[in-house]
Parts: structure tokens; C-alpha cells; sequence
């Protein structure tokens, strides 16, 4: 069980990043997104609507801390006034308890936005798996949501979900993609979707003697399969672009291309920021169009 | 361990051939000049067979039971019912049945057949809508007729069989005939009507008897091979043909009960069950032969297409007798159609548990069952209806219950491990013992 | 005097066992609108209709399997609870088997010594539906007149077609309020005035109603509209949910305000009244009933609240419509793809939210908020 | 005679060992992903604990989930039996007995002898198992053992309604953005669950005396949530309820020889 590992092997590493090639003392607008979700916080900071610094840590139980805490992070080494930030929305589950935010939208339209920039203007299928919830969207050329889904009651193929499962197969979940393809050969799935219950069937699965990259390979699937429903239910329109946090784990995307027969669009940028990105672009608009705050 | 002589039944052969006939008339109906014609297995489809002797039916139930079988197709006829908007806790047989129609493919083998007309009956909460959905999905061109059956239990659950309800049942029927020669342009043949109506009435008077033999120690017929044969009930009640094949049925029954034939030769002890089985997964009655265990049928495979009497004083079913002699009248025939449908045993538990309840409890008692395994089926909304309080009132009445959950149609909702391990548990605390094969 | 709808909400165990200690009359709970309550109404019985509390129950586990809507069960916890003791008999018109079994269980387990099932058809598109059901009406009014201990006579059911008409047309008068640009009554107050109408006295609730209709002519809400917002589906008094949208503006961004909705807590149960103009009142009454706005699991084989659907949702221009579904409410799960293909087809957006006893604000915020944010045209976003 | 009882469950290993119907010696031990392990290690340490061998252990009887990995069982007796044949050694008046374990919610009506007259046992539901708390707990960020007695601290009652115990999950943090007390959460987590719990106990009927055993039992903010959905103030719980199935497997052999 989870409680006896001494290490947490859910736990990705909290990162930040600072664009090289751009001195922020000459931008003429500095916005701001900031994306607290359930699982994760992202703060974005753009100059000109250039992605100029971001940070991506876990998300506390106090969602003001945990806002400030991204937008530090995002300025560390930056010396940076917060003062010189034109405009600030938050976004994600705790969009409201943003402190230094001007307004809030939500992480449905932020993550198309985001996808928009990051991915291309083509993207017209946004499939973001988060911490809790997995989110089919549609949108427009400009980045505009059409329409959307989102998974009901259960939070089978969810982010959390596969945290849960890296823990009970102490794998840490940076690696449980690439080791759910050192597999001789693709294992049925897990028939189970159900977090819980998957963990039981996992444990079933080891005592019958399972290689844990099988169980991996099998847990995978099944998380695909799961998404699956969600898209076809939306119906897939290329191009189609996946964000948020599972983006990165190459066993369940590779396995649910391979599935709906799609290629997804490439990026180098990292896809847990899509939200904030959104949020920092619709500010930049806001600002351009004098909407901004008054100063 | 066996202590009855058992063997096949000699009809099996017979039974096949028929099943498949059906479901290929439906296919090649046009070829003939026919009529093809969509349902409701509780449809009172002797009425539409005033059309001529080439109306062929295809029932959604039955269907809906074929495609559970296959479970890649019935995974895919879902998948497609979901994805159109259909939600994953509605009937599973409509939902296969939905998802035969968008995906365009028949369980028998090439295309869904399309229907030339839907005739069906309204008693839970989605029969009409099923057809409804049903005739919209292939276009929406596809006519649909629905006689609501709706009206209320019959005695000795209500003070009298209200004329007006049968009336109103009648009434429907005469209105859907002038409906049937507008859209078919066929002129309507009474005397057709009159021989389905009696054939009708046949079979499930038949149906009934054949239950009744059930009675005996051992069990001639076990309640997985009484599905495969009460299905032609479910299939057309008005077959002349079906209809036949009971009346052999019964006469080789008979002759089991005489000769003392077993269905499962180690019977030790008997149980009814309740609702539709999931058919994915009826290895489950061969699991409780292996601890001796016989399921002599359940008010569902009695009740659904038998027509029986209850008897209140003496807490008994009887089959109810066939009316003096065949209708002479097209309202009479109606009439007795609607009358003699109305009193089936599956339709009084809509009004109240407690009439089900009491049936139940007389079948545990008559066709001396020693415990009753319910099936709480999520795929079934009508015959779920107030099992929960079924359970309750039997246990009350003494006797020993369990439940497990499932689904009939929809395997996903199908847990065979776990069911296996209450059934373990149950079977144990009855005082039985697993028999090591 | 608009806050008396909410207080009659609020305390409807209260009013109800006050009633019966005033005015010494009986009083019947139904559980479906399908209920003809001028009948009720024409013996001096009165009418209530039994709703859920929306507080997580575990009474009816033994009695209801767990397939069956939340609705139903929140309902039977109440009888179960004993909340209702005072009840002198229970009643249900014929609708969907979900809410029978509240109904038969606890008619099993609570019986108040009277209960009536009414086989009110569900093939209400045949001309045979409205003879047939004038018969069923003979029956329940012999089984009245027991509870009552007189006679029914046609006055006494023309009294009860006019009072119950008389409320019709009050709230009927106060929803043209809502077509309003900046509507002055918002859908969490006429949320609570139709289900305070389902837990008072007619009588006392017309006068009340006719003062709110005057109050409206002159209030003005100081609030921001946002966005036109229908609410469609299976049974909702949800105005826990109701609030929660219409005081999104507050907190975020974009904001709404419910302006109708096709519930049968609301419009399928009064928007239609009964005809005067046909002399026998009971076939008058019957004829209400049988061509009222549907329950789905009778609109058959017609889909005749497409239309009728779409009719409100242009009167009172509506921006989009939110699509509520008790969780296993099988007669609309039916029915959801086709209405919300339809009203695509027709230009009004719609998201889709499955209802339980209680909402789960945070995830349920967060979908209509985004609903809301797809119907907002705000160009400067981009 | 010595007889052993083992209970090898889902979280963990239980061992137990009875000398003439007297509890001697215990032993737990996760059961993990190797069973056989955890077998022999858990009876290994109920034996230290008695202070006797192996070659004293007359006979062993085995339950729980992987009973079937107990190889030197004499007899495996399912756990619906043995937790009411436990119910009844440990309080001769109780009816009905309900065990909580971490990934099951089982409730039993029984006579006066112990024996089966009912059960019903936690469909498919996390959100009606001790695993429920532990996956709130996560969410919350407290530890597990500090779970059950913040309950105690709250006097608020929030109706949570748990279907499934990670969408309960999202609704938990739902309450921490919204600034809801660590108390009043876990209060309303526990209550929900012990709901479900109640809601399969009246299945069977509440028949008192009511026993309780498993993992959970330990718990002091559930058995308190548990009274209060029950509506009654006392609900029995022996020492070591954990032990009580690997008790009541042993007692059934015992009876049986």
C-alpha cells in the first residue's frame, strides 16, 4: 500500500524555466497566467505575448499558497517586480483563490487557448488529461472553444489515477511509460477502470506472478481505452493535441493513438503549461485591447 | 454421485432449426413478398397478422438476449449506442438493439434487415421509447404503432378486471388495424387474425402446463434449457408452428416426469431465480450443479409468456383455462386478447411488489424449491422494479434468499469470481456441500 | 413578499401540520404531477407533492435496488424518516416505475390507511386515453369520497378546476417577468414559488402569488443578467445548483440567470390549464391531463416536446439550455440525444449535467461556468 | 488442542493461535504482493507470541481473500462464516456482525449459535472500505491514523456523497480550496462512508447486539459515524478486531473436530 513506501514514487520533479533570449526590461506588456489545479500548479509569465518564464509544481491544500508559491517560482531569477505585471488571470480548480489575479477563466477555455499556441493554430481537438478530470474540446482556428466533455463521476484514466498506480507498483511515474513497453508482448488490459479497483486487480495480477512492466503495460491500456470513450463521444477532429501532465507518459498516448489511428501533434514545450499559457494570452489580449487593468 | 437417469431432450434438434428459420425469414422477408415487422417480445403480435401469413417478426428482446451471446459484437453495438448519447444504464437489450441499428449490422450474419413497420406494447418506462428511438434511427420513415397495456393489476390484486380497461387495451388494438391497412395497402383478413389470436392463447396456455410438470422430483427440464425453450413464446406467441412445437414439447415432458428423466442428475436441492439471467454468463447454472443444485425455472420464465390463475387461498398458480371457443368478431377478438394478456403473472408486479411477491412465494412452495437466488439485474428496469421489496416479502414468507448483481445484456456489469464466491457462501450456510466432479 | 415562496420551501412540514390543525381538512401526498388535484381540491382534501430533501440518505438501500434515480429514493427516505406522519393517504398518477416504487414502498411501510394508484395512461396521443381515464377518475373519486366522508359533486370538481386554473394563471402571469431583459425575478425565486405551490394551500398561495405579480412590475434586480439560461429535463428542485449559476457572476467572469425551464417541478406541471369551455368537468379535467406537456415516458409515438421545448426557449430567448438528468432517469436518457440534437439544429447550444441528490459544486461550477464561456461572444479574448 | 487461524486479506496477514478456544498468540504482516510470505511470517509471529512451535499447532484453518495460498491449511472456511462464528465467541448475544477491511464492507445476520442466517456483502464500491479513507487522506494530506480522530474534533456535518471514492476525491479538494476545516472533511468522509456501510447493514437488519470487526474497527472516527448513521450508541468491538476473521476461521475448525 501506499502509506508504507518511504519514497513517494508519485512525485514528478517541480520545474522552471526562463527564456534566454528575452530581457523583460524591454517588453512593453508583461501578463500572467496562473493555473491551479487539483493535482498541479503552473504560473506563465509572457512579455509581447512571448512565453518568457513558467513554473510547474505541485499543487497544496491551500490554494492561495500554492498560486504565490508558482508565481515565485516562475520569477525566481528573473528579478522581476511582481509591480511590472500588466494583467493576471487564474485558471484551474482554485482560479478563485488566486490572490494577485485580475480575473478568472476557466481551465476548459485556457487549455484550448494554450493548445492553440503551443501546438498551432490546426489544433482543433484538445484532449487534456489532468490531476482529476479528463477533458475533451473542440475548438476553432482562433483557439475558441466549440464544445466539450469532461469524464462524470470517476476518475479512472486521470492523472491521479496513474499516481496512484505508480505508488502500489512502486515505479516512478516519470518512468512508467517507457517500462510499460519493455514487455515481450502486449498484456490484455485490465478489465477494472476503476482506480481502486485496477489497484486490486494489479495486486492479483503480481501474485499470479505478472512482471511489473506487464502490469504497467496492461494499466496502460486500460486508461487508454478509458480516454477513448471520452473522445469518440466528442467526436475527433484533426488536429488533434493532448496536454496536461499524462501528455508526457508515452504508454497510455502511444497506446491510444495506435488505438484511434491518429498521429498527435508535436511540441517541444511542456504540455502541463497549456492552461496557464491560455490564461496569460487571453490576458495579453485584454491588455492590448485597453481592457487591461487601470493602472 | 448421480442418482437420476438423465438424457437430452429429444426436441433440441427441432427447437434449433426453428430458431434460425425465424430469424431468417425476417432476413429474406422481402424476397418473399413479406412484410418485415419490429417489436416488443411482449407485443400482442397476433394482431398484425391479419395482414396476411407473410408478416415476419424480429422481437428486441430476444434479439437484444442474441447479441449479449456474441460478446465482441455486443461490445461494439454498445459502444455505438453510448457514443450516439445513449446513457450506459438503460436497457441493455434496447441499447444492443439501438447499436445494431447505427451500426448497421444483423447478429444473424450481414446488414440490419429494416423494418417495415414497428408494432409493439408499452408497460415499462422504455418499450415505446425504445420503438421510437428504434424508427428514428433508420430514418425516421418507419412507422410505429403502441398499444399501452398500462391499466393496473388484475384480481385477485384488484376488486375486478374493469371493463373499461380491457376496453381501452381493445380499443387500441381495432385503432392500430385501420393504422396497419393504411400503411401497409393490404386489406386486413379477420380469420388470420382469429387463428393467430387462438394460437396465441394456445401457446401460452401450453407454456404454462409445460411449467407445471416442473413440479416433479427430480426436475425433467433444468432453467437453462427452459430459456432456449420458452424463447419462442418471446419470439412470436401467435406462430402456429411454435405453438405446435409446445404441444410436442409438452408430451415429451411428460413423458420425463413418467419415466422419472432427470434435467441434472445429481439433483439434491431445488431453487427458482427471479429477472432475466445475464446471458453472457450462463455457465453459472452449470457452477451450482456442481453443488447439486437444480433451478426449476422462476416466475420470469413462467410468468412472462405462460398465462397462469393465481389462487389466493391456496397460495398456487394454476395455468389459466383456454377461453370456451375462438373468437367470432374482430372486437371479440380483441377482447379476449386484451383480457387474456392483461393477466399475465410478469405484469401485476408493475402495480405493487406484494402481488409479485406472492406468486414467487407460491412457486417456492409448489415446485418445492429450497431456496431462491435473485438476480438484481441492471440491465432490466421493468422486472426490477421492486425486487429489492420481493426479497424482503420472501424472506418474510420464510423462505431463504440471496441476491447477486448483474447485468443481462451487458457483461461489463457482470462480476463471475465474486458472484461465484456468494454463491459459495450461500449454498454453504443451506447446509450443502461442493461436489468434487 | 416574493421570500414567503422560499419560507413555504423552507418549512413545508410546518405549514402542512399547521394546515390540517386550522382548517381540520385531510391532506393527500402525491408523488407525480400526473395527480389530478382539482379533484382532490373538489372534496376538501389537500394535495401536496412529496419531494426529496437532497441530504445523502441510507434508509432505502433494503427497499429500492440501487439502479433506480436518487429522486426516487430521497423521496421514499422521507415517508421512511417519518417526516410525513401527518399524511391522512399517498397518491400516484401512473408515470414512470422509478418514483412507483417510493410510491409502493412506502404504501408497504407506511401506510397512512388510504393510497390510490391511478392508472393514468401513458398512450396519451390515443383518442381512447381521455374516455379511458374519465372512467379511472370514477373509480378514484368513489375511493375519495370514502377519505372525505361526502360527496363529490360536478360544483364542487368546477371549484377545483378554478382554483387550480386561477394558480396556473398567476404563475403563468409572474414567468412573463422573466422574459424581461434584466429579468426581476431570478430562477432561484420561481424555483421556489412552483414547488411552494406544490406544499400549500391554492388558496392561500394565490393571493400571495398576485401580490409578487404586482411587486415584479416595479423591482429591479441589481445584478447582472449574463447569459439567458434554460434548464430542461428530469425532475429538479435542485436550488442548491440553481443558486450556484446564478450567482456565478459574482465570483467569475461570466454569470446567468435560469429564465424558464421544462422540469415537471415547473412548466410540464402548470403551464397547461384545464378547458372550461367543455361542460362535463371531469372529461375537462381529464383532457388537462392528457394533453399537458409530457413526461417523456409517455410522449410517444409523437416526440411532441421537441416543439414545445423550442416554443419557450424562444419566447423567452433563451442563450443556451443546460440538459439536467436524475441520474437513471430512463424515460429522459430516452429522450436527451434527440432534444439536444434538436436544439443544436434549432441554434441553441447545450450542455448535458447528470443530477444526483446532491450536486457536486466544484465539478459542477466548472462545467457551466466553461458552458457559459462558449456562449459568451467576448471577441477581446482573442 | 492448539489450532492456528489465518486471515490473509487484501492490506494484510492475520494469525492467530487458539489453545483449547483461547486466544494465545497474534501476529499481523502486510500481505504485499507475496502471500506465501506473509503467511508463514504472520504465523511465525503468532507463534513467538504464544511462546510454543510449529509442531504444537495441531491443526490450521485459513480464510480471507488468499486463503487458497494457505498450503498447509486443514480447512478453508469463507470469511462470511468465520466473522460470524467470531461475532458470536466474542459476544454470545450478537445478531448482527460487520467487518470493514481495506478493500471490503461485509455485514452478517446470525443466530444465536453463529450460524449464517443472511448477508450482504460491499458491491463494487471503494467508498465502502477502509481503502476510501486511505485514498482521503492522500488528498488531504494527513496521515492515516490521523484520519479517524480529527472526526472527533468536528461538530459539523457536510453531506458528502461518495459513489466513487476518487471523484469523493475531487470533491474533498473541492472543500479544501474552499477553505473547509481538515476536521470537518474527514468528518464528512468518514460519515459517508460509514453510509454506505449502514445502507448494506439494514439490507440484512439492524439486529442488536451488533459486532464489529476488521481493520477499520480501529477507527475511532468511523465507529463514531457508524453509531451515528445507525442511530444507536452502542456498537461492540473486541480487542484486536483485526484478528477476528483469522478468530473465527479457527473456531470453525475447532467446532468441526
Amino acid at each position: 500500500m501506499a502509506e508504507e513506501n518511504t519514497q513517494e514514487y508519485w512525485r514528478w520533479t517541480e520545474s522552471h524555466w526562463k527564456n534566454p533570449d528575452i530581457r523583460w526590461e524591454d517588453a512593453k506588456i508583461v501578463t500572467v497566467g496562473i493555473d491551479v489545479g487539483s493535482v498541479s500548479s503552473q504560473a506563465v509569465v509572457m512579455t509581447d505575448g512571448q512565453l518568457y518564464a513558467y513554473s510547474n509544481m505541485r499543487t497544496g491544500s491551500d490554494s492561495p499558497e500554492s498560486a504565490r508559491n508558482a508565481l515565485n517560482f516562475g520569477l525566481e531569477g528573473t528579478n522581476m517586480p511582481e509591480s511590472r505585471i500588466d494583467y493576471c488571470i487564474g485558471t484551474g480548480y482554485g482560479r478563485v483563490n488566486v490572490p494577485m489575479a485580475d480575473r478568472s477563466i476557466t481551465e476548459i477555455a485556457c487549455h484550448a487557448r494554450g493548445a492553440h499556441f503551443i501546438y498551432g493554430p490546426e489544433v482543433r481537438t484538445v484532449l487534456d488529461v489532468g490531476g482529476q478530470d479528463c477533458k475533451a474540446i473542440r475548438c476553432d482556428e482562433k483557439g475558441k472553444v466549440v464544445n466539450f466533455l469532461m469524464n462524470d463521476k470517476c476518475a479512472a484514466g486521470t492523472g491521479r489515477g496513474m499516481e496512484v498506480f505508480a505508488d502500489l507498483l512502486s515505479v516512478p511515474i516519470i518512468d512508467v511509460g517507457e517500462r510499460s513497453f519493455q514487455v515481450k508482448e502486449e498484456p490484455e488490459s485490465v478489465s477494472s477502470t476503476c482506480v481502486v479497483y485496477a489497484k486490486t486487480e494489479a495486486t492479483g495480477l503480481l501474485r499470479k506472478g505478472w512482471q511489473v512492466n506487464e502490469v504497467l503495460a496492461a494499466y496502460c491500456s486500460a486508461m487508454a481505452h478509458r480516454i477513448i470513450t471520452l473522445i469518440e463521444r466528442i467526436g475527433i477532429e484533426k488536429e488533434f493535441a493532448i496536454t496536461g501532465g499524462l501528455a508526457k507518459n508515452r504508454g497510455v498516448i502511444e497506446r491510444l493513438m495506435k488505438e484511434i489511428g491518429l498521429e498527435p501533434m508535436h511540441t517541444d514545450w511542456d504540455t502541463q503549461i497549456a492552461g496557464a499559457v491560455g490564461a496569460a494570452l487571453f490576458s495579453y489580449a485584454l491588455v492590448q485591447k485597453g481592457k487591461g487593468r487601470k493602472k | 454421485m448421480a442418482q437420476y437417469p438423465t438424457e437430452p431432450l429429444k426436441c433440441w434438434p427441432k427447437a434449433k432449426e426453428l430458431r434460425n428459420k425465424f430469424y431468417e425469414n425476417y432476413k429474406q422477408a422481402h424476397e418473399k413478398g413479406g412484410i418485415r415487422c419490429m417489436g416488443s417480445a411482449w407485443a400482442l403480435d397476433a394482431v398484425t397478422m391479419g395482414l396476411g401469413r407473410d408478416v415476419y417478426w424480429i422481437t428486441g428482446e430476444p434479439y437484444g438476449a442474441s447479441c449479449a451471446f456474441d460478446s465482441p459484437l455486443s461490445a461494439d453495438f454498445l459502444t455505438a449506442a453510448e457514443n450516439f448519447g445513449f446513457s450506459r444504464d438503460l436497457c441493455s437489450y434496447m441499447r444492443n438493439y439501438w447499436g445494431s441499428i447505427i451500426v448497421g449490422k444483423y447478429a444473424f450474419g450481414g446488414p440490419l434487415p429494416k423494418a417495415d413497420f414497428a408494432y409493439t406494447q408499452h408497460i415499462c418506462c422504455s418499450h415505446g421509447k425504445w420503438y421510437q428511438n428504434a424508427c428514428e434511427l433508420e430514418g425516421g420513415d418507419v412507422p410505429l404503432y403502441v398499444i399501452d397495456v398500462g391499466v393496473g393489476a388484475c384480481p385477485p390484486f384488484e376488486p375486478e378486471m374493469y371493463k373499461h380497461r380491457v376496453k381501452y387495451v381493445a380499443d387500441q388494438m381495432l385503432d392500430s388495424i385501420e393504422w396497419m391497412e393504411k400503411i401497409t395497402g393490404r386489406t386486413y383478413n379477420d380469420e388470420l387474425f382469429f387463428e393467430a389470436c387462438w394460437n396465441d392463447m394456445r401457446l401460452t396456455h401450453t407454456w404454462a402446463k409445460i411449467c407445471m410438470l416442473n413440479r416433479a422430483v427430480p426436475a425433467p427440464l433444468d432453467e437453462k434449457s427452459i430459456y432456449s425453450l420458452y424463447v419462442f413464446a418471446a419470439l412470436q406467441k401467435s406462430s402456429a408452428a411454435f405453438a405446435e412445437f409446445y404441444e410436442e414439447l409438452l408430451e415429451e415432458v411428460e413423458d420425463r416426469v413418467k419415466r422419472g428423466i432427470a434435467a441434472v442428475e445429481n439433483e439434491q436441492a431445488r431453487v427458482m431465480t427471479d429477472t432475466q439471467p445475464p446471458w453472457g454468463f450462463l455457465k453459472i447454472y452449470r457452477y451450482l450443479e456442481t453443488w447439486g443444485l437444480v433451478s426449476i425455472g422462476s416466475l420470469y420464465t413462467f410468468g412472462l409468456e405462460g398465462m397462469w390463475v393465481y389462487d389466493e387461498d391456496r397460495n398456487d398458480l394454476r395455468p389459466r383455462p383456454m377461453p370456451p371457443e375462438k373468437p367470432k368478431s374482430r372486437e371479440e377478438a380483441c377482447r379476449m386478447l386484451a383480457d387474456w394478456h392483461l393477466s399475465k403473472p410478469e405484469y401485476q408486479h408493475f402495480y405493487s411488489p406484494e402481488y409479485k411477491t406472492e406468486m414467487m412465494d407460491a412457486i417456492a412452495k409448489n415446485w418445492r424449491c429450497d431456496a431462491i437466488i435473485m438476480h438484481y439485474n441492471r440491465g432490466c428496469e421493468g422486472l426490477s422494479v421492486g425486487i429489492a421489496e420481493n426479497r424482503l416479502g420472501l424472506l418474510e414468507r420464510g423462505n431463504k434468499v440471496m441476491t447477486y448483481e448483474g447485468n443481462m445484456g451487458d457483461e461489463t456489469e457482470f462480476d463471475l469470481p465474486s458472484t461465484e464466491t456468494r454463491f459459495d457462501i450461500f449454498l454453504e450456510s443451506l447446509g450443502l456441500k461442493k461436489q468434487e466432479a | 413578499m416574493i421570500e414567503k415562496f422560499q419560507e413555504w420551501y423552507e418549512n413545508r412540514h410546518e405549514y402542512q401540520e399547521k394546515y390540517k390543525e386550522r382548517t381540520g381538512n385531510k391532506i393527500v401526498g402525491y408523488f407525480c404531477t400526473y395527480t389530478p388535484e382539482e379533484i382532490f381540491y373538489a372534496a376538501d382534501i389537500l394535495p401536496v407533492r412529496i419531494l426529496g430533501s437532497h441530504e445523502p440518505q441510507d434508509v432505502t438501500e433494503p427497499h429500492i435496488f440501487g439502479m433506480f434515480c436518487p429522486f426516487c429514493r430521497d423521496v421514499l427516505a422521507q415517508g421512511l424518516k417519518g417526516k410525513y406522519d401527518y399524511l391522512d393517504g399517498i397518491t400516484i398518477g401512473q408515470s414512470c416505475l422509478h418514483l412507483r416504487q417510493a410510491f409502493t414502498s412506502w404504501d408497504l411501510h407506511k401506510n397512512p390507511g388510504w393510497s390510490y394508484f391511478l392508472p393514468m395512461p401513458n398512450h396519451v396521443q390515443s383518442k381512447r386515453a381521455v374516455p379511458f381515464l374519465v372512467e379511472e377518475y370514477k373509480l378514484l373519486i368513489k375511493k375519495i369520497e370514502e377519505l372525505a366522508g361526502k360527496r363529490i359533486s360536478d360544483d364542487d370538481l368546477r371549484q377545483g378546476i378554478d382554483i387550480m386554473n386561477k394558480v396556473r394563471q398567476a404563475m403563468k402571469e409572474i414567468y412573463e417577468f422573466r422574459k424581461e431583459e434584466n429579468p426581476p425575478i431570478t430562477g432561484t425565486e420561481a424555483m421556489y414559488m412552483t414547488c411552494a405551490q406544490f406544499f400549500t394551500d391554492a388558496t392561500e398561495f394565490l393571493p400571495v402569488a398576485k401580490e409578487v405579480n404586482r411587486e415584479l412590475a416595479s423591482r429591479r434586480l441589481d445584478r447582472d443578467p449574463g447569459k439567458r439560461i434554460m434548464l430542461i429535463g428530469s425532475e429538479n428542485d435542485d436550488i442548491e445548483y440553481i443558486n450556484m449559476i446564478e450567482t456565478l457572476g459574482e465570483r467569475e467572469s461570466v454569470g446567468c440567470t435560469v429564465v424558464v425551464e421544462e422540469h415537471c417541478t415547473t412548466t410540464r406541471y402548470f403551464w397547461d390549464e384545464v378547458d372550461t369551455d367543455i361542460d362535463d368537468p371531469l372529461r375537462a379535467i381529464a383532457e388537462r391531463y392528457v394533453l399537458r406537456t409530457p413526461c417523456p415516458s409517455k410522449d410517444w409515438p409523437q416526440r411532441t416536446r421537441l416543439q414545445r421545448i423550442l416554443k419557450l426557449a424562444k419566447d423567452f430567448r433563451v442563450d443556451g439550455a443546460i440538459i439536467i438528468q436524475q441520474k437513471f432517469c430512463d424515460p429522459h436518457e430516452a429522450d436527451i440525444p434527440f432534444i439536444r440534437r434538436f436544439l443544436e439544429d434549432n441554434g441553441i447550444p447545450t450542455y448535458f449535467l447528470e443530477f444526483d441528490v446532491t450536486v457536486a459544486s466544484g465539478p459542477f461550477a466548472v462545467r457551466t461556468e466553461a458552458f457559459l464561456e462558449t456562449l459568451e461572444a467576448e471577441e477581446d479574448l482573442f | 488442542m492448539i489450532i492456528a487461524g489465518i486471515d490473509c486479506g487484501a492490506k494484510n496477514t492475520k494469525a492467530v493461535v487458539l489453545r483449547d478456544n483461547k486466544i494465545i498468540g497474534k501476529g499481523m504482516i502486510l500481505t504485499g504482493f507475496d502471500q506465501i510470505t506473509a503467511i508463514r511470517e504472520s504465523l511465525h509471529a503468532a507463534l513467538k507470541d504464544a511462546g510454543i512451535d510449529a509442531k504444537d499447532v495441531d491443526k490450521i484453518s485459513g480464510t480471507g481473500a488468499g486463503m487458497e495460498e494457505i498450503r498447509d491449511a486443514d480447512v478453508r472456511v469463507n470469511e462470511v462464516r468465520a466473522m460470524a462464528k467470531a461475532a458470536n465467541f466474542f459476544l454470545p448475544s450478537a445478531r448482527t456482525v460487520t467487518d470493514v477491511g481495506a478493500e471490503m464492507g461485509r455485514a452478517v445476520k446470525i443466530d444465536e449459535n453463529g450460524k449464517v442466517i443472511d448477508f450482504a456483502i460491499n458491491e463494487k464500491c471503494a467508498a465502502g472500505a477502509g481503502a476510501f479513507i486511505e485514498a482521503m487522506a492522500r488528498a488531504l494530506e494527513a496521515k492515516l491514523e490521523e484520519m479517524g480522530p480529527m472526526v472527533l474534533e468536528s461538530d459539523k456535518s457536510i453531506p458528502m456523497n461518495a459513489q466513487c471514492a476518487i471523484f469523493a476525491e475531487s470533491e474533498v479538494v473541492g472543500l479544501i480550496h474552499a477553505r473547509t476545516a481538515k476536521a470537518d472533511i474527514s468528518k464528512a468522509i468518514h460519515d459517508a462512508m460509514a453510509s454506505r456501510i449502514v445502507s448494506m447493514i439494514r439490507r440484512i437488519g439492524v439486529n442488536k447486539d451488533i459486532v464489529m470487526i476488521g481493520g477499520v474497527a480501529l477507527n475511532p472516527g468511523f465507529v463514531d459515524s457508524l453509531k451515528r448513521e445507525l442511530e444507536i450508541d452502542k456498537v461492540y468491538i473486541p480487542s484486536d478486531p483485526a484478528f477476528g476473521a483469522a478468530v473465527g476461521a479457527a473456531l470453525v475448525l475447532a467446532e468441526e473436530t
